[in-house]
């Protein structure tokens, strides 16, 4: 029963108030992108067991989409931040490196 | 025998007493007793019959921990079956039976299975029972199934009478559990001014302390429990609830609390149980620790007893269970037992110590004239519904040269297991304790929160220590630690000050005597509930089964309702000593929630008849209820499938509707379909990606029927787009779409295209809104007067505001129907009344409302698909023959890329067309055409299905729309549905618009 | 015109708190900029309170705006005079990329009052209704058991309680059941 | 190895059970194998015993990092049915079921697989329409499933409540095969069958690399030394990731948890398994009486196997309003498994971008059922390159648009 700071309206919101929303950060592909990018876009998540970046939505509260990091080892949870950002924030990224040194999760690290 | 002592039983008021019956025999007790307290006063001691071997099975403990004094508890919508007798507090008219025996505890056939036990070791079952084939089915499956099984089935239709509820309730700090370690760790959190919830599974405070003796800060600890819960009873920061039992620890602090609120008082108003749903910053498990049975031959007789439970029988209850006890024990705590049974009265024959050696409660008891054998066993237990007596022989050794003694109950002590089963619910971990031969939590390595950090904390015998003085100061220290963690700073107290005699150390023994022979260890009992024994913990590692999972699983170790609580520990050991292992790398296995079973009508909640889940009601559903609407359920809606009146069929009712709408006049509620509207700059250009339509480029005042997809290409919704002004677009969705879609639209406006600028609200609600069709829709509207309707100034696919019958509206002339048709929108607290006057002024038109069958025939006669029936998910538009509603111009739009991908432009993808049955009957939902042959794993192949079927009674014959393999080409080819009725229907393919091709009827 | 109905035409229960639907409440939706000053003045215009902070509340009986989300605010105006204060809205706001609708007959609202007031929300709601958490000019977004809703604290005892029309029956009979005879928790 | 029967219990009850061998030898493992299959889950023993058993292919060995069994297989709801409606997975899972019919006997070891007749119920219009579909695909692909009315559901069900206040009962889905088996005892058989031909099991053993030469697989490191083998089978379920990612290839799969509850036992009451996918849950009654009951998975990718109580919430909610007389009875356990689900939620059994190198995994919420099916569909992929039963399953259709999607009959696939 996971609880994650909605970042726009401030609650801790339980897990019955959000709706996980898969993967974080992704780039979308259209017409005109190779099979294997549309393929990968579409279906080939990142899957680790540690460090993942994800999307959340805060469905039964204030309706805003949001970030999380969290460890699915221990769901443990390092942040939440804005959903109108294409990669995690630095200070997100150091909390977890604080808490994970060495972590590494796509091409961030 | 076991009877009620003259005097002692601090927890009973011999004032008030109680009648209840067992096995419907009337029985006495008083308040305050428990039905264990009370049936062992009664003499009642055999009280159940085990799982396997159907052994008599009488009280072994006196809390949750047991799992012999299971009954079947109440009557008719009230029963309940195996629920604990030591945690069930008496009442007066309470009705009791005992379980798992036929046709009674004392004349039991399954009894039998005692005397074939030899040949039903551990998992014989698997070995067994496999030739002939159909005989497990037919033969031995049932007849296992009827001899296992606990407690009997509630009636099959029964009902319970009790309602249940949950509460959130959110604390710093929460403390499990309420004798002494968590009173004081709960003082010592909540002078740090953190708020605190301390909860108790019984109906008392202080846990065994008051039975168990002591002092602290010189006074005895019965009165220090007293003054400790009224000073948290005055502090406002402080939530006491007893009868409240601490469930399952889950992650990021969630706790379960399951409160029994008139379990002891059933009847009486409010709800059977409370499930809390508690948030915690920090933990604080004061669970205690569990005696542990000694495994030796016989101690699953009745009358053979936990030590500790003994004791509290006769402070607590006053009862004692039997007259010439034999205490046998491995550690010193047991001879408190001794001592209180000698001064209550009872004849104490003699402790059997497995030590060489015992401490000064040795010699406490042998001054009060008890005889101590020390180094010595229990080689068995004789008697078969009652101890009769007991042999006598060294510890070490196989049990030979026995003293046999008589006596009629047996007091068993080995040692003390932490209550870890919170701590371990959620993650924390296990360390093995040498000195109390005991896993106890490991500090280091607890379960970690959303922070990373511990969220639990052990407090008190749960961590470790069982003197008194100890853990009131592990439990002092954690209530600090917990209040420290939870962000606040605790005050620099001291512990209060415990003292209880000094005991010897413990001698860890898991097996009587050590050397036991063969025949000794098959008459062991590890787990008395499930009759697992020494002997089959021994036979699983012969045969590999070396995981502690396993063993578990192939003897059944530790399954039992008290999920091993008694078990464990002297199981693992068995199997350590087995493997020639020790018992730390052995491990245990996993704890899991609940830590007693709870009740699922606690878990369902409120959520039960009328509160099941919601049902969306349109503001016209109570004209509909009073019309004879057939409800049917699209997502949470209800929606009348048809009106059917009294004589009719509902089947008649949809064809009446179908012919009167195209006839006449029909009104459908079209409440439920989804409304959003969709503002702002780049509304355009936003609608343009959703849908696979153009919608930028459609006029002020007109409409578009949309189709939407998903990113993976497949058709997600449909429906009609209204552009509202030069920013603004209403969108309609499927009935239970809107919210769905709503989120879709949010998900890539905050998502993807964050910096375009749209609102998105959805305005579903907000109206009311009624389809008028059929040949006289028009007349209707004009008879009600206002706005101009006509073709000229209403033209198909456009949109007015105005206002008709003197009711502000928007009407939409869309069809859904091939009809003339009007969707009119007007507020939703206007809608009954707008209703009322379409039906009022459409009796001269033949007006009659029509439900969701109807309106799936009427579109199916004009083909237009129908999303969930033409599509399931694995449809793209281009099935559906919906070319001209993809746009070419565009760039991009959802699902486009994913169209591209091969097998989405296979030419033999199966595509929309019509089907008419040669003999013009109704061809099955759900049907498949096949091909010829078969394929490669044998199945017959097939090149289409039906997606749609229905009698036209329009057209008086059945018509088809379904999705055949190069269908389109296939103009006028019969093919073969075969049916689950052995028929096989042929149909026609033809063009899927069955009813007025040309659109001559919605034209006018 | 006919007289516009509630959802449950004032339906009302007495338990260990009283229950009631309270009728009509005229509610627009403003979706805008709220640091925008054409908006601030817009709600200030229609209602005479000032932008709400993050789940800040400002009502005053049936006149008042909540804080919804950083771009969406609910705008409470008597219900008779919500096309007018609506139509003034969007005319206030026709120069800014925001969006006004009048959402007032999509939603019921009901008001939970009494000293357990509390406690019959925290059977439906995973919040924390601690008086020292949650006090009037507040209000919070959640779940109602398995629905959506919103409510808000008039005074120390009483709530209101905002759901979607359709889900009116649900939520009615959901609080029902939470404010049952003989269910007081003792806990707020 | 001695043969189980009535008779060899009966000796060894004379002699206190002294004589019986191990069920599977516990081996070090050997420089090299044919076949390396990593994963000593259902899945993989099974891949293992039809490998010897129909291919000849006896020097093999399952590694496995824990204790063979202790996964999903020993931790599922046991529902044996193949009343799926795409034709790809009701030809798996229908081999699947066949093979149960005769796996005691083909194992002689007891796996108590009980024919009782699995129900799907239709709540919903909608479901009716999904399931008289179905009714009618599984006719044409050979299992004998049939629809049924209200008042045939209840006489085989008598505990339901079919006119319930929500969602009354329209009808179901019946398959009179479908039914359960006992799990851990298709693991433990499965191994005991595997070891006496000769295989090795080993235990206690972790994969910590794939070693490969020219874009073929030439072996594994584990916890116990590197070990050489031709070809190799990854069947790790949750850990699939894991293991693809030492292969050097990526997997379309996300770990989620599934959780699953018992009642405390009572005597048989229910016989036959119902699932109810309006309301999300489905319950059978196991031979010891406990009511076992399983619903949906969390949605966030989760190791912890651990789930939210919310799930567990749901699903009792679900069943009590359809059995109303489970209110008063008490769940004993809940749990969590780690399942691995791919796009369109069906299984891949494939073979992979890395030569001789073979994937099973994405089995999600239906896993045990399949048990017999994969292992004889991959042995067959692994000995001869190609299987009907696994063909439409390959890791490439994701890229094609070429889906199996089962949820277009059914909300869940258990």
């Amino acid at each position: 029963m996971l609880i994650l700071k909605c970042p726009y309206c401030g609650v801790d919101a339980e897990e019955t108030e959000l709706t996980a929303g898969g993967e974080a950060h992704l780039k979308r592909f259209g017409p005109g992108a190779s099979d294997d990018d549309f393929h990968d876009y579409l279906f080939m998540r990142e899957n680790p067991k540690g460090v993942h970046f994800e999307r959340w939505r805060h469905s039964n509260g204030c309706g805003k989409w949001f970030h999380a990091a969290r460890c699915t080892a221990t769901l443990e949870v390092f942040g939440t931040y804005s959903a109108q950002v294409t990669e995690p924030p630095k200070e997100i990224r150091d909390a977890i490196s604080a808490k994970r040194p060495g972590w590494t999760w796509r091409e961030f690290s | 025998m076991s009877t009620r002592l003259a005097n002692q039983g601090r927890l009973i008021d011999r004032s008030k007493p109680v009648t209840f019956s067992f096995n419907g025999t009337s029985m006495q007790g008083y308040q305050g007793d428990t039905l264990a307290s009370a049936l062992l006063a009664n003499d009642q001691m055999m009280v159940g019959r085990s799982f396997k071997y159907h052994r008599p099975r009488g009280v072994v403990a006196s809390g949750a921990e047991e799992p012999n004094a299971l009954v079947g508890l109440g009557q008719g919508n009230r029963f309940e079956p195996n629920q604990r007798a030591t945690t069930t507090e008496l009442f007066n008219g309470l009705t009791a039976i005992s379980q798992n025996h036929w046709p009674s505890l004392e004349y039991d056939i399954g009894a039998v299975n005692t005397a074939l036990a030899r040949f039903l070791p551990a998992g014989f079952y698997y070995k067994t029972f496999i030739h002939p084939k159909p005989f497990w089915k037919h033969v031995y499956e049932p007849f296992i199934r009827q001899s296992a099984g606990l407690g009997k089935a509630p009636d099959k239709d029964s009902r319970d009478a009790d309602t249940y509820e949950h509460f959130y309730a959110f604390t710093d700090v929460l403390v499990i559990g309420g004798g002494v370690a968590g009173l004081q760790a709960a003082k010592a959190a909540a002078q740090s001014g953190a708020k605190v919830m301390l909860i108790e599974q019984t109906a008392h405070w202080g846990g065994r302390a008051p039975v168990d003796g002591g002092t602290v800060n010189d006074e005895p600890v019965d009165k220090f429990v007293e003054q400790l819960v009224s000073e948290l009873e005055t502090m406002d920061n402080v939530t006491l609830r007893s009868r409240c039992m601490g469930a399952g620890v889950y992650d990021h602090g969630y706790v379960l609390g399951y409160e029994r609120l008139t379990d002891h008082k059933p009847g009486t108003q409010g709800p059977r149980h409370r499930l809390w749903r508690i948030r915690a910053k920090q933990v604080v498990t004061a669970t205690g620790a569990i005696e542990r049975p000694l495994s030796f031959a016989g101690n699953d007789v009745p009358g053979v007893m936990l030590a500790s439970a003994m004791r509290d029988y006769v402070v607590n209850w006053g009862v004692t269970p039997g007259e010439r006890v034999i205490v046998a024990t491995n550690n010193d705590d047991a001879y408190r037992t001794a001592i209180i049974l000698k001064q209550a009265g009872v004849d104490v024959l003699r402790v059997v110590d497995a030590r060489p050696s015992a401490g000064p409660l040795a010699d406490e008891a042998r001054s009060l004239g008890i005889r101590v054998d020390p180094g010595k066993a229990i080689a068995k237990v004789k008697g078969v519904k009652r101890v009769k007596k007991v042999a006598i022989c060294n510890q070490e050794g196989i049990g030979g040269a026995r003293e046999e003694v008589e006596c009629d109950a047996v007091a068993m002590s080995g040692g003390w297991s932490p209550v870890v089963h919170l701590w371990s619910h959620c993650g924390g971990k296990l360390i093995w304790d040498e000195a109390n031969a005991h896993f106890r939590p490991d500090p280091d390595r607890p379960p970690l929160g959303a922070n990373g950090e511990g969220f639990v904390v052990a407090a008190g015998s749960t961590s470790g220590p069982l003197a008194l003085g100890e853990v009131l100061a592990d439990a002092h220290a954690a209530g600090k630690a917990a209040a420290k963690a939870a962000g606040f700073k605790p005050k620099n107290t001291k512990a209060p000050q415990g003292e209880a005699e000094t005991e010897a150390p413990m001698q860890a023994v898991w097996l009587m005597p050590a050397k036991a022979e063969v025949q000794l260890r098959m008459k062991s009992w590890l787990d008395f509930q499930n009759d697992v024994k020494v002997s089959d913990v021994q036979l699983a590692a012969r045969e590999g089964y070396e995981s502690v999972e396993h063993t578990k699983r192939y003897t059944t170790l530790g399954m039992a309702t008290d999920q091993g609580k008694l078990s464990n520990i002297n199981g693992l050991a068995i199997l350590a000593d087995a493997l020639e292992s020790e018992i730390p790398k052995v491990g245990t296995t996993t704890f899991r929630p609940p830590y007693t079973p709870i009740s699922m009508g606690a878990i369902a909640g409120e959520a039960r008849g009328e509160v099941f889940q919601p049902i969306r009601r349109t503001p016209m559903h109570d004209w509909h209820d009073r019309n004879g609407a057939d409800w049917e359920p699209v997502g949470h809606w209800r929606r009348p499938y048809a009106y059917v009146r009294a004589g009719e069929s509902v089947h008649d009712a949809v064809n009446r509707e179908v012919k009167n709408t195209r006839e006449n006049l029909g009104l459908l509620d079209a409440s439920t379909l989804g409304k959003l509207i969709v503002k702002g700059p780049d509304s355009g250009k936003f609608l343009d990606m959703m849908y696979t339509n153009m919608m930028s480029t459609l006029k002020v005042g007109k409409c578009r029927y949309g189709l939407m997809c998903s990113e993976n290409g497949f058709l997600i919704d449909d429906g009609v787009v209204a552009r509202i002004d030069e920013d603004t677009w209403l969108c309609h969705t499927t009935t239970g779409g809107a919210e769905r879609i709503h989120a879709h639209m949010e998900e890539w406006l905050q998502t993807e295209w964050w910096d375009w600028k749209v609102y998105v609200a959805n305005v579903t609600e907000q109206y009311a809104q009624v389809a008028v069709v059929g040949p006289n829709a028009r007349k209707v509207l004009e008879k009600l007067g206002g706005m101009d309707v006509s073709r000229e100034a209403l033209p198909f696919m456009e949109w007015r505001d105005g206002q008709i019958g003197g009711f502000d509206c928007r009407a939409y002339r869309i069809s859904f129907s091939g009809e003339l048709s009007y969707e009119i929108a007007v507020p939703a607290s206007q809608g009954q009344a707008f209703w009322d006057a379409l039906m009022e002024a459409g009796k001269e038109f033949g007006v009659k409302p029509y439900g969701t069958e109807c309106l799936h025939i009427l579109r199916a006669e004009k083909g237009f698909i129908m999303i969930g029936d033409e599509t399931d998910g694995t449809v793209i538009p281009q099935d559906l023959g919906l070319h001209w509603a993809i746009s070419k111009k565009k760039e991009d739009f959802l699902g486009k890329r994913a169209q591209e991908r091969s097998h989405m432009t296979d030419p033999d993808r199966w595509k929309l067309v019509g089907l008419e049955t040669v003999d013009g009957s109704v061809l099955p939902d759900g049907a498949y055409a096949v091909g010829e042959g078969v394929n490669a794993n044998g199945q017959r192949n097939v090149i289409g299905r039906v997606t749609s079927t229905y009698y036209s009674s329009n057209l008086s014959r059945g018509i088809a729309m379904g999705l055949v393999k190069n269908g389109p080409n296939r103009m006028g080819e019969v093919i073969e549905f075969p049916g689950t009725d052995d028929k096989i229907y042929k149909a026609k393919i033809v063009d899927p618009v069955f009813y007025d091709k040309d659109g001559e009827k919605q034209n006018v | 015109m006919s007289e516009p109905i509630s959802a449950l035409n004032h339906a009302s229960f007495d338990g260990i708190a009283r229950i009631e639907e309270c009728g009509l409440q005229g509610m627009i939706t403003l979706r805008g900029d709220l640091s925008d000053k054409l908006v601030t003045k817009a709600v200030k215009d229609a209602t005479g309170q000032k932008m709400p902070g993050q789940r800040e509340a400002f009502v005053n009986g049936e006149t008042g705006v909540c804080w919804m989300s950083p771009d969406e605010l609910l705008v409470l105006v008597p219900y008779a005079e919500v096309e007018a204060k609506l139509a003034a809205m969007q005319d206030a706001l026709s120069g800014v990329h925001a969006l006004a609708v009048n959402v007032s007959d999509a939603r019921a609202v009901f008001r939970v009052s009494g000293p357990t007031a509390r406690e019959v929300l925290g059977k439906v709601a995973p919040v924390d209704f601690s008086s020292d958490v949650f006090q009037p000019g507040q209000i919070r977004r959640t779940r109602l058991a398995q629905v959506a809703g919103a409510f808000w604290m008039d005074d120390a005892e009483s709530f209101r309680v905002v759901c979607f029309r359709s889900v009116a029956d649900y939520v009615f009979k959901l609080l029902k059941v939470a404010a049952q005879p003989g269910s007081e928790v003792g806990y707020y | 190895m001695k043969h189980y029967s009535a008779f060899a219990v009966a000796r060894e009850a004379l002699r206190y059970h002294t004589g019986w061998e191990r069920a599977w030898r516990s081996p070090e493992p050997k420089k090299r194998y044919d076949v390396i299959i990593v994963g000593a889950g259902g899945h993989g023993l099974a891949t293992a015993y039809y490998l010897g058993k129909n291919y000849g292919i006896q020097n093999v060995a399952v590694i496995e990092k824990g204790w063979l069994g202790g996964g999903n297989t020993g931790r599922n709801t046991t529902i044996i049915r193949s009343n799926y409606l795409q034709d790809p997975s009701a030809a798996i899972y229908e081999k699947s079921r066949g093979l149960y019919e005769d796996l005691s006997q083909d194992l002689n070891y007891n796996v108590m697989f009980s024919p009782r007749g699995v129900m799907m119920l239709a709540q919903t219009q909608h479901e009716v329409r999904g399931y008289q579909r179905t009714a009618h695909a599984n006719a044409l692909q050979g299992v004998k499933t049939e629809w049924i009315e209200p008042e045939r559901v209840k006489q085989l069900v008598p505990i339901i409540n079919i006119d319930g206040p929500r969602y009354p009962v329209l009808g179901a889905l019946w398959q009179e095969r479908g039914g359960t088996a006992r799990h851990d005892a298709v693991a433990w058989g499965y191994a005991r069958a595997c070891s006496n031909m000769g295989m090795d099991i080993i235990q206690q053993c972790e994969v910590t690399g794939v070693r490969s030469e020219n874009g073929r697989v030439t072996g594994v490191e584990t916890t116990k030394g590197a070990i050489e083998c031709d070809k190799l089978g990854i069947v790790v379920a949750g850990h699939s990731g894991q293991l693809a990612e030492m292969a050097g290839f990526r997997l379309p799969v996300e770990a989620l948890a599934l959780q699953a509850l018992v009642s405390e036992p009572i005597k048989p009451c229910m016989d036959v398994v119902v699932m109810a996918n309006t309301v999300h849950g489905y319950m059978s009654q196991s031979d010891k009486g406990e009511m076992v009951i399983g619903g949906g998975t969390d949605g966030f990718n989760n190791f912890t196997q651990r789930g939210s109580f919310h799930h567990i919430e749901e699903t009792v909610r679900a069943l009590v309003e359809t059995f109303p007389m489970i209110s008063r009875l008490k769940m004993l356990r809940q749990w969590g498994g780690i399942v691995d689900m791919t796009g369109d939620r069906s299984p891949i059994l494939s073979k992979t971008p890395l030569g001789g190198c073979f994937i099973n995994c994405g089995w999600g919420t239906g896993g045990f059922k399949a048990i017999p099916g994969s292992g004889w569909g991959m042995a067959q992929l692994m000995a001869t390159g190609h299987s009907p039963l696994t063909e439409a399953f390959s890791l490439d259709r994701f890229k094609e648009g070429r889906f199996i999607d089962e949820s277009v009959a059914a909300g869940v696939a258990h």
